[in-house]
Protein backbone atom coordinates (compact mmCIF):
# COMPACT_ATOMS: atom_id res chain seq x y z
CA UNK A 1 0.00 0.00 0.00
CA UNK A 2 1.27 2.97 -1.02
CA UNK A 3 2.70 6.08 1.17
CA UNK A 4 1.00 9.29 0.89
CA UNK A 5 3.01 12.60 0.36
CA UNK A 6 3.47 14.54 3.19
CA UNK A 7 2.38 18.38 2.27
CA UNK A 8 3.18 21.45 4.24
CA UNK A 9 1.22 24.55 4.16
CA UNK A 10 2.82 27.54 5.43
CA UNK A 11 1.37 31.38 5.25
CA UNK A 12 -1.25 31.96 3.13
CA UNK A 13 -0.95 28.51 1.63
CA UNK A 14 -1.63 27.22 5.55
CA UNK A 15 -4.41 29.50 5.21
CA UNK A 16 -6.34 28.71 2.03
CA UNK A 17 -6.30 24.95 2.58
CA UNK A 18 -7.54 25.41 6.40
CA UNK A 19 -4.57 22.83 8.02
CA UNK A 20 -1.14 23.16 7.83
CA UNK A 21 -0.37 19.74 6.67
CA UNK A 22 -2.02 16.78 4.17
CA UNK A 23 -1.46 13.87 2.85
CA UNK A 24 -1.76 13.42 -0.39
CA UNK A 25 -1.76 9.61 -2.42
CA UNK A 26 0.20 9.32 -5.69
CA UNK A 27 0.77 6.55 -7.52
CA UNK A 28 3.90 4.34 -6.35
CA UNK A 29 6.39 5.72 -9.05
CA UNK A 30 5.30 9.50 -8.19
CA UNK A 31 4.28 12.34 -10.27
CA UNK A 32 6.08 15.18 -11.68
CA UNK A 33 5.60 18.04 -8.75
CA UNK A 34 3.71 20.67 -11.80
CA UNK A 35 1.32 17.91 -11.48
CA UNK A 36 1.42 17.15 -7.61
CA UNK A 37 0.62 21.31 -7.66
CA UNK A 38 -1.78 21.26 -10.36
CA UNK A 39 -4.32 18.87 -7.99
CA UNK A 40 -3.74 20.53 -4.85
CA UNK A 41 -5.13 24.16 -6.79
CA UNK A 42 -8.01 22.08 -8.31
CA UNK A 43 -8.95 20.29 -4.79
CA UNK A 44 -8.52 24.15 -3.25
CA UNK A 45 -9.13 26.50 -5.74
CA UNK A 46 -8.06 29.13 -2.80
CA UNK A 47 -4.52 27.70 -3.06
CA UNK A 48 -3.81 28.74 -6.52
CA UNK A 49 -3.01 32.24 -6.11
CA UNK A 50 -0.45 31.83 -3.67
CA UNK A 51 1.00 28.45 -5.43
CA UNK A 52 1.74 30.95 -8.60
CA UNK A 53 3.76 32.99 -6.73
CA UNK A 54 5.09 29.96 -4.31
CA UNK A 55 8.54 28.24 -4.27
CA UNK A 56 8.16 24.46 -4.13
CA UNK A 57 10.21 22.22 -2.24
CA UNK A 58 10.79 18.55 -2.11
CA UNK A 59 12.53 17.05 1.40
CA UNK A 60 14.11 20.47 2.12
CA UNK A 61 15.28 21.35 -1.40
CA UNK A 62 13.99 23.77 -3.23
CA UNK A 63 13.07 21.97 -6.64
CA UNK A 64 14.40 23.61 -9.73
CA UNK A 65 12.79 21.97 -12.33
CA UNK A 66 8.88 21.56 -12.74
CA UNK A 67 9.29 17.53 -13.96
CA UNK A 68 11.47 16.79 -10.55
CA UNK A 69 9.27 13.47 -9.00
CA UNK A 70 7.10 13.75 -6.16
CA UNK A 71 7.28 9.66 -5.13
CA UNK A 72 5.41 8.22 -1.77
CA UNK A 73 7.21 9.24 1.39
CA UNK A 74 8.54 12.39 0.45
CA UNK A 75 7.56 15.37 2.34
CA UNK A 76 6.55 18.21 -0.31
CA UNK A 77 6.59 21.92 0.90
CA UNK A 78 4.49 25.21 -0.61
CA UNK A 79 7.21 28.20 0.63
CA UNK A 80 4.93 31.47 -0.41
CA UNK A 81 7.14 34.89 0.02
CA UNK A 82 9.28 34.60 3.03
CA UNK A 83 8.77 37.27 5.95
CA UNK A 84 10.79 36.28 8.04
CA UNK A 85 12.61 39.44 10.40
CA UNK B 1 32.15 26.63 14.93
CA UNK B 2 31.73 30.61 16.02
CA UNK B 3 28.42 30.90 14.45
CA UNK B 4 25.22 30.85 16.71
CA UNK B 5 22.11 29.74 15.05
CA UNK B 6 18.79 29.69 16.64
CA UNK B 7 15.12 29.07 16.13
CA UNK B 8 13.38 29.29 19.17
CA UNK B 9 10.08 29.96 21.07
CA UNK B 10 11.97 31.93 23.96
CA UNK B 11 12.61 35.68 24.16
CA UNK B 12 15.81 36.79 22.41
CA UNK B 13 17.70 39.57 24.10
CA UNK B 14 20.59 41.94 23.35
CA UNK B 15 22.47 40.88 26.40
CA UNK B 16 22.93 37.10 25.07
CA UNK B 17 23.47 37.76 22.10
CA UNK B 18 26.68 40.50 23.08
CA UNK B 19 28.09 37.02 25.01
CA UNK B 20 27.57 34.86 22.31
CA UNK B 21 29.87 37.48 20.78
CA UNK B 22 32.46 37.99 22.89
CA UNK B 23 36.27 37.16 22.03
CA UNK B 24 39.76 38.56 23.03
CA UNK B 25 40.06 40.20 19.91
CA UNK B 26 36.76 41.49 19.04
CA UNK B 27 36.70 44.96 19.45
CA UNK B 28 33.49 45.64 17.24
CA UNK B 29 30.52 44.64 17.78
CA UNK B 30 27.16 45.22 15.69
CA UNK B 31 23.90 43.77 17.14
CA UNK B 32 20.43 44.20 14.38
CA UNK B 33 17.48 43.31 16.26
CA UNK B 34 14.35 43.54 14.57
CA UNK B 35 11.18 44.29 17.72
CA UNK B 36 7.54 43.76 16.59
CA UNK B 37 5.93 47.02 15.92
CA UNK B 38 2.57 48.04 17.49
CA UNK B 39 1.26 49.12 14.26
CA UNK B 40 -2.07 50.23 13.08
CA UNK B 41 -3.83 47.46 10.97
CA UNK B 42 -7.17 46.98 9.89
CA UNK B 43 -8.59 45.46 12.54
CA UNK B 44 -6.59 47.80 15.47
CA UNK B 45 -3.03 48.09 17.01
CA UNK B 46 -1.03 44.97 16.06
CA UNK B 47 -0.59 43.22 19.25
CA UNK B 48 1.72 40.51 18.00
CA UNK B 49 3.06 38.61 15.16
CA UNK B 50 2.65 34.84 14.91
CA UNK B 51 6.18 33.44 13.12
CA UNK B 52 5.97 29.83 11.79
CA UNK B 53 9.09 28.67 10.04
CA UNK B 54 9.60 25.13 7.80
CA UNK B 55 12.35 24.30 10.64
CA UNK B 56 14.88 21.66 8.31
CA UNK B 57 15.48 23.95 5.13
CA UNK B 58 15.42 27.14 7.50
CA UNK B 59 18.18 26.05 9.57
CA UNK B 60 19.98 24.77 6.47
CA UNK B 61 19.85 28.19 4.83
CA UNK B 62 20.60 29.81 8.54
CA UNK B 63 23.76 27.75 8.23
CA UNK B 64 24.85 28.90 4.71
CA UNK B 65 24.52 32.50 5.51
CA UNK B 66 26.75 32.04 8.60
CA UNK B 67 29.44 30.75 6.80
CA UNK B 68 28.65 33.04 4.04
CA UNK B 69 29.08 35.94 6.30
CA UNK B 70 31.91 35.17 8.05
CA UNK B 71 33.98 34.13 4.54
CA UNK B 72 33.18 37.45 2.68
CA UNK B 73 33.36 39.85 5.64
CA UNK B 74 36.17 37.92 8.08
CA UNK B 75 34.16 38.01 11.02
CA UNK B 76 34.98 35.51 13.54
CA UNK B 77 31.74 35.52 15.13
CA UNK B 78 28.35 35.89 14.37
CA UNK B 79 24.74 35.29 15.40
CA UNK B 80 21.53 34.62 13.64
CA UNK B 81 18.61 34.06 16.37
CA UNK B 82 15.41 34.14 15.04
CA UNK B 83 11.65 33.55 17.39
CA UNK B 84 9.07 31.31 16.41
CA UNK B 85 5.49 31.46 17.17
CA UNK B 86 3.87 34.07 18.67
CA UNK B 87 5.72 37.52 19.35
CA UNK B 88 3.75 40.51 21.42
CA UNK B 89 4.19 43.62 19.88
CA UNK B 90 7.82 45.23 21.52
CA UNK B 91 9.46 42.07 21.52
CA UNK B 92 12.36 40.88 19.67
CA UNK B 93 11.99 38.31 16.97
CA UNK B 94 15.19 38.71 15.51
CA UNK B 95 18.56 39.47 16.04
CA UNK B 96 21.80 39.50 13.44
CA UNK B 97 25.34 40.29 14.79
CA UNK B 98 28.49 39.96 13.96
CA UNK B 99 31.91 40.73 16.21
CA UNK B 100 35.12 41.16 14.11
CA UNK B 101 38.43 43.18 15.05
CA UNK B 102 37.07 46.57 13.73
CA UNK B 103 33.48 47.71 13.03
CA UNK B 104 33.49 47.76 9.38
CA UNK B 105 33.26 43.97 8.82
CA UNK B 106 31.10 43.80 11.37
CA UNK B 107 28.52 46.43 10.33
CA UNK B 108 28.77 44.77 6.90
CA UNK B 109 28.48 41.09 8.21
CA UNK B 110 25.21 42.12 10.24
CA UNK B 111 23.73 44.11 7.68
CA UNK B 112 24.04 40.84 5.18
CA UNK B 113 22.95 38.33 7.60
CA UNK B 114 19.57 40.12 8.19
CA UNK B 115 19.22 41.25 4.53
CA UNK B 116 19.86 37.30 3.21
CA UNK B 117 17.98 36.42 6.22
CA UNK B 118 14.71 38.59 5.03
CA UNK B 119 14.91 36.96 1.44
CA UNK B 120 15.83 33.74 1.74
CA UNK B 121 14.96 32.16 5.39
CA UNK B 122 11.46 30.01 5.22
CA UNK B 123 9.68 31.90 8.10
CA UNK B 124 6.57 33.79 7.59
CA UNK B 125 4.45 35.99 9.53
CA UNK B 126 0.68 36.61 10.53
CA UNK B 127 -0.42 39.84 11.99
CA UNK B 128 -2.64 38.94 15.37
CA UNK B 129 -4.80 41.91 16.50
CA UNK B 130 -5.62 42.70 19.70
CA UNK B 131 -8.16 40.29 21.49
CA UNK B 132 -7.72 37.05 19.87
CA UNK B 133 -11.23 36.61 18.59
CA UNK B 134 -11.32 33.18 18.58
CA UNK B 135 -9.04 30.77 20.51
CA UNK B 136 -7.18 29.27 17.62
CA UNK B 137 -3.84 27.34 18.03
CA UNK B 138 -1.13 28.79 16.85
CA UNK B 139 0.18 27.07 13.60
CA UNK B 140 2.84 24.38 15.35
CA UNK B 141 6.10 26.00 13.78
CA UNK B 142 8.79 23.18 14.72
CA UNK B 143 11.01 25.51 17.04
CA UNK B 144 14.73 24.39 18.20
CA UNK B 145 17.75 25.68 19.06
CA UNK B 146 21.02 24.62 16.59
CA UNK B 147 24.26 24.35 19.07
CA UNK B 148 25.78 27.20 19.35
CA UNK C 1 14.49 64.58 23.69
CA UNK C 2 14.97 61.04 22.47
CA UNK C 3 18.83 60.98 22.39
CA UNK C 4 20.74 59.27 25.28
CA UNK C 5 24.14 60.52 25.60
CA UNK C 6 26.82 59.40 28.64
CA UNK C 7 29.70 59.74 29.57
CA UNK C 8 30.08 57.58 32.21
CA UNK C 9 32.57 55.31 34.68
CA UNK C 10 29.84 52.90 34.83
CA UNK C 11 29.62 49.55 33.02
CA UNK C 12 28.14 49.79 29.93
CA UNK C 13 25.47 47.25 28.64
CA UNK C 14 23.56 45.72 25.89
CA UNK C 15 20.76 45.45 27.64
CA UNK C 16 20.32 49.11 28.71
CA UNK C 17 21.08 50.30 25.28
CA UNK C 18 18.39 48.01 23.63
CA UNK C 19 15.94 49.38 26.54
CA UNK C 20 16.88 52.84 25.88
CA UNK C 21 15.85 52.62 22.43
CA UNK C 22 12.46 51.14 22.92
CA UNK C 23 9.15 52.68 21.48
CA UNK C 24 5.81 51.52 19.80
CA UNK C 25 6.97 51.93 16.11
CA UNK C 26 10.59 51.32 16.18
CA UNK C 27 10.99 48.00 14.35
CA UNK C 28 14.45 48.23 13.44
CA UNK C 29 17.28 48.53 16.42
CA UNK C 30 20.89 48.75 15.40
CA UNK C 31 24.02 48.57 18.43
CA UNK C 32 27.11 48.54 17.65
CA UNK C 33 29.72 47.97 20.65
CA UNK C 34 33.55 48.69 21.12
CA UNK C 35 35.11 46.36 23.13
CA UNK C 36 38.63 46.95 25.12
CA UNK C 37 40.39 44.18 23.11
CA UNK C 38 43.14 42.04 24.76
CA UNK C 39 45.96 42.52 22.16
CA UNK C 40 49.36 42.64 22.34
CA UNK C 41 51.78 45.28 23.36
CA UNK C 42 54.88 46.30 23.54
CA UNK C 43 54.88 45.57 27.37
CA UNK C 44 52.68 42.41 27.21
CA UNK C 45 48.84 41.75 26.46
CA UNK C 46 46.87 45.12 27.76
CA UNK C 47 45.00 44.35 29.75
CA UNK C 48 42.69 47.56 29.62
CA UNK C 49 42.16 50.73 28.43
CA UNK C 50 42.14 54.31 30.70
CA UNK C 51 39.66 57.03 28.67
CA UNK C 52 40.17 60.74 29.23
CA UNK C 53 38.39 63.39 28.23
CA UNK C 54 37.60 66.91 28.32
CA UNK C 55 33.90 66.78 29.59
CA UNK C 56 32.22 69.44 28.71
CA UNK C 57 33.27 69.65 25.06
CA UNK C 58 32.61 66.26 24.45
CA UNK C 59 29.01 66.40 25.34
CA UNK C 60 28.69 69.17 23.28
CA UNK C 61 29.58 67.52 20.23
CA UNK C 62 27.60 64.39 21.22
CA UNK C 63 24.82 66.43 21.60
CA UNK C 64 25.39 67.93 17.91
CA UNK C 65 25.72 64.40 16.29
CA UNK C 66 23.05 63.04 17.97
CA UNK C 67 21.23 65.87 16.47
CA UNK C 68 22.68 65.62 13.16
CA UNK C 69 22.09 62.06 13.05
CA UNK C 70 18.19 62.11 14.04
CA UNK C 71 17.89 64.72 11.10
CA UNK C 72 19.46 63.38 8.35
CA UNK C 73 18.40 59.25 8.75
CA UNK C 74 15.40 59.98 10.16
CA UNK C 75 15.80 57.79 13.36
CA UNK C 76 13.44 58.51 16.51
CA UNK C 77 15.75 57.38 18.94
CA UNK C 78 19.87 57.28 19.54
CA UNK C 79 22.47 56.30 22.16
CA UNK C 80 25.33 57.60 22.01
CA UNK C 81 27.65 56.35 25.31
CA UNK C 82 31.12 56.33 26.14
CA UNK C 83 32.65 54.79 29.17
CA UNK C 84 35.94 56.74 30.81
CA UNK C 85 38.25 55.91 33.30
CA UNK C 86 39.97 52.20 33.09
CA UNK C 87 38.04 49.81 31.46
CA UNK C 88 39.13 46.19 31.56
CA UNK C 89 39.80 44.47 28.43
CA UNK C 90 36.66 42.61 27.32
CA UNK C 91 34.46 45.36 28.28
CA UNK C 92 32.62 47.73 26.19
CA UNK C 93 33.45 51.22 25.96
CA UNK C 94 31.48 52.80 24.01
CA UNK C 95 27.85 51.62 22.08
CA UNK C 96 26.52 53.74 19.59
CA UNK C 97 23.04 52.94 19.03
CA UNK C 98 19.75 53.66 16.50
CA UNK C 99 16.00 52.94 16.06
CA UNK C 100 13.90 53.75 13.65
CA UNK C 101 10.64 51.92 12.01
CA UNK C 102 13.13 49.91 9.67
CA UNK C 103 16.59 48.94 9.86
CA UNK C 104 18.68 50.76 7.00
CA UNK C 105 18.36 54.12 8.45
CA UNK C 106 19.09 52.50 12.53
CA UNK C 107 22.60 50.91 10.46
CA UNK C 108 23.12 54.19 8.53
CA UNK C 109 22.68 56.26 11.92
CA UNK C 110 24.51 54.00 14.07
CA UNK C 111 27.59 53.73 11.97
CA UNK C 112 27.22 57.74 11.53
CA UNK C 113 27.35 58.08 15.17
CA UNK C 114 30.65 55.94 15.99
CA UNK C 115 32.25 56.94 13.02
CA UNK C 116 31.64 61.31 13.93
CA UNK C 117 32.68 60.11 18.05
CA UNK C 118 36.30 58.65 17.10
CA UNK C 119 36.65 61.53 14.85
CA UNK C 120 35.23 64.35 16.70
CA UNK C 121 35.07 64.00 20.11
CA UNK C 122 37.50 64.66 22.79
CA UNK C 123 38.15 61.68 24.07
CA UNK C 124 41.48 59.70 24.48
CA UNK C 125 42.64 56.24 25.63
CA UNK C 126 46.02 55.04 26.63
CA UNK C 127 47.22 51.34 26.98
CA UNK C 128 47.66 49.47 30.59
CA UNK C 129 49.61 46.75 30.31
CA UNK C 130 48.83 43.82 32.78
CA UNK C 131 50.35 44.53 36.28
CA UNK C 132 49.94 48.52 36.54
CA UNK C 133 53.81 48.83 38.18
CA UNK C 134 53.22 52.03 39.52
CA UNK C 135 49.92 52.79 41.65
CA UNK C 136 49.41 55.60 39.76
CA UNK C 137 46.15 57.96 40.52
CA UNK C 138 44.29 57.63 37.15
CA UNK C 139 44.06 61.09 35.31
CA UNK C 140 40.87 62.19 36.39
CA UNK C 141 38.32 62.65 33.57
CA UNK C 142 35.42 64.35 34.38
CA UNK C 143 32.40 61.93 34.38
CA UNK C 144 28.66 62.85 34.07
CA UNK C 145 25.16 61.29 32.68
CA UNK C 146 23.25 63.49 30.73
CA UNK C 147 19.76 63.75 31.01
CA UNK C 148 18.27 61.11 29.30
CA UNK D 1 45.61 90.76 41.04
CA UNK D 2 45.42 88.44 37.64
CA UNK D 3 44.12 85.42 37.86
CA UNK D 4 45.85 82.72 35.81
CA UNK D 5 44.96 80.79 32.76
CA UNK D 6 43.42 77.26 33.88
CA UNK D 7 45.28 74.95 31.05
CA UNK D 8 44.05 71.29 30.17
CA UNK D 9 46.54 68.98 29.13
CA UNK D 10 45.37 65.34 27.66
CA UNK D 11 46.82 62.09 26.51
CA UNK D 12 49.89 62.95 25.27
CA UNK D 13 50.01 66.50 26.40
CA UNK D 14 49.75 65.04 29.68
CA UNK D 15 52.58 63.14 29.64
CA UNK D 16 54.88 65.57 28.27
CA UNK D 17 53.91 68.04 30.95
CA UNK D 18 53.53 65.29 33.89
CA UNK D 19 50.49 67.00 34.70
CA UNK D 20 46.75 67.20 33.96
CA UNK D 21 46.08 70.67 35.07
CA UNK D 22 48.45 73.89 35.01
CA UNK D 23 48.33 77.32 35.91
CA UNK D 24 49.60 79.96 33.66
CA UNK D 25 50.34 83.30 33.93
CA UNK D 26 49.17 85.77 31.41
CA UNK D 27 48.88 89.75 31.63
CA UNK D 28 45.66 91.50 31.87
CA UNK D 29 44.62 92.19 28.31
CA UNK D 30 45.47 88.03 27.74
CA UNK D 31 47.68 86.76 24.61
CA UNK D 32 47.15 84.97 21.75
CA UNK D 33 46.30 81.69 21.93
CA UNK D 34 49.52 81.14 19.25
CA UNK D 35 52.10 82.86 21.98
CA UNK D 36 50.76 81.23 24.73
CA UNK D 37 51.62 77.78 23.23
CA UNK D 38 54.64 79.06 22.29
CA UNK D 39 55.32 79.76 25.83
CA UNK D 40 54.49 76.35 26.76
CA UNK D 41 56.32 74.69 24.47
CA UNK D 42 59.49 76.50 25.88
CA UNK D 43 58.28 75.44 29.01
CA UNK D 44 57.99 72.04 28.62
CA UNK D 45 60.07 70.92 25.16
CA UNK D 46 58.30 67.49 25.06
CA UNK D 47 55.10 69.70 24.88
CA UNK D 48 56.46 70.41 21.17
CA UNK D 49 55.86 67.52 19.41
CA UNK D 50 52.14 67.32 20.43
CA UNK D 51 51.01 71.04 20.06
CA UNK D 52 52.05 70.59 16.39
CA UNK D 53 48.86 68.12 15.60
CA UNK D 54 46.72 69.33 18.50
CA UNK D 55 44.08 71.16 18.47
CA UNK D 56 43.87 74.25 20.91
CA UNK D 57 40.56 74.95 22.80
CA UNK D 58 39.09 77.98 24.98
CA UNK D 59 35.94 77.75 26.86
CA UNK D 60 35.55 74.59 25.30
CA UNK D 61 34.95 76.02 21.68
CA UNK D 62 38.02 75.09 19.27
CA UNK D 63 40.25 77.93 18.37
CA UNK D 64 40.05 78.78 14.32
CA UNK D 65 42.17 82.10 14.76
CA UNK D 66 45.62 81.21 16.03
CA UNK D 67 45.43 85.54 16.77
CA UNK D 68 42.39 84.62 19.38
CA UNK D 69 43.19 86.13 22.87
CA UNK D 70 43.60 84.17 25.94
CA UNK D 71 42.69 85.99 29.06
CA UNK D 72 42.94 85.56 33.07
CA UNK D 73 40.41 83.09 34.10
CA UNK D 74 40.06 81.32 30.69
CA UNK D 75 40.47 77.60 30.00
CA UNK D 76 42.80 76.58 27.93
CA UNK D 77 43.02 72.89 26.44
CA UNK D 78 45.12 71.24 24.25
CA UNK D 79 43.47 68.29 22.30
CA UNK D 80 45.89 65.84 20.66
CA UNK D 81 44.07 63.51 17.99
CA UNK D 82 41.45 61.88 19.25
CA UNK D 83 41.22 58.28 20.30
CA UNK D 84 37.60 57.50 21.55
CA UNK D 85 36.10 54.27 20.58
Amino acid sequence: MPRPVRVLLFATARTAVGKSELAWNVPPAGIPASALAEELARAYPKLAPTLRVSRLVRNGHPIERPNLRVRPGDEFAIHPPYGGG
Amino acid sequence: MSGSLRLTRRPLSFSAAGRALLGPDLGGVVLFAGRVRAERSGSGRVSALEYEVHLGPALAVMHRLDREARARYGVERTVLWHRVGRVPAGEISVIAGAAAGHRAPAFAAARFLIDELKRTVPIWKTERARPARRPRRPPRPAAARSPD
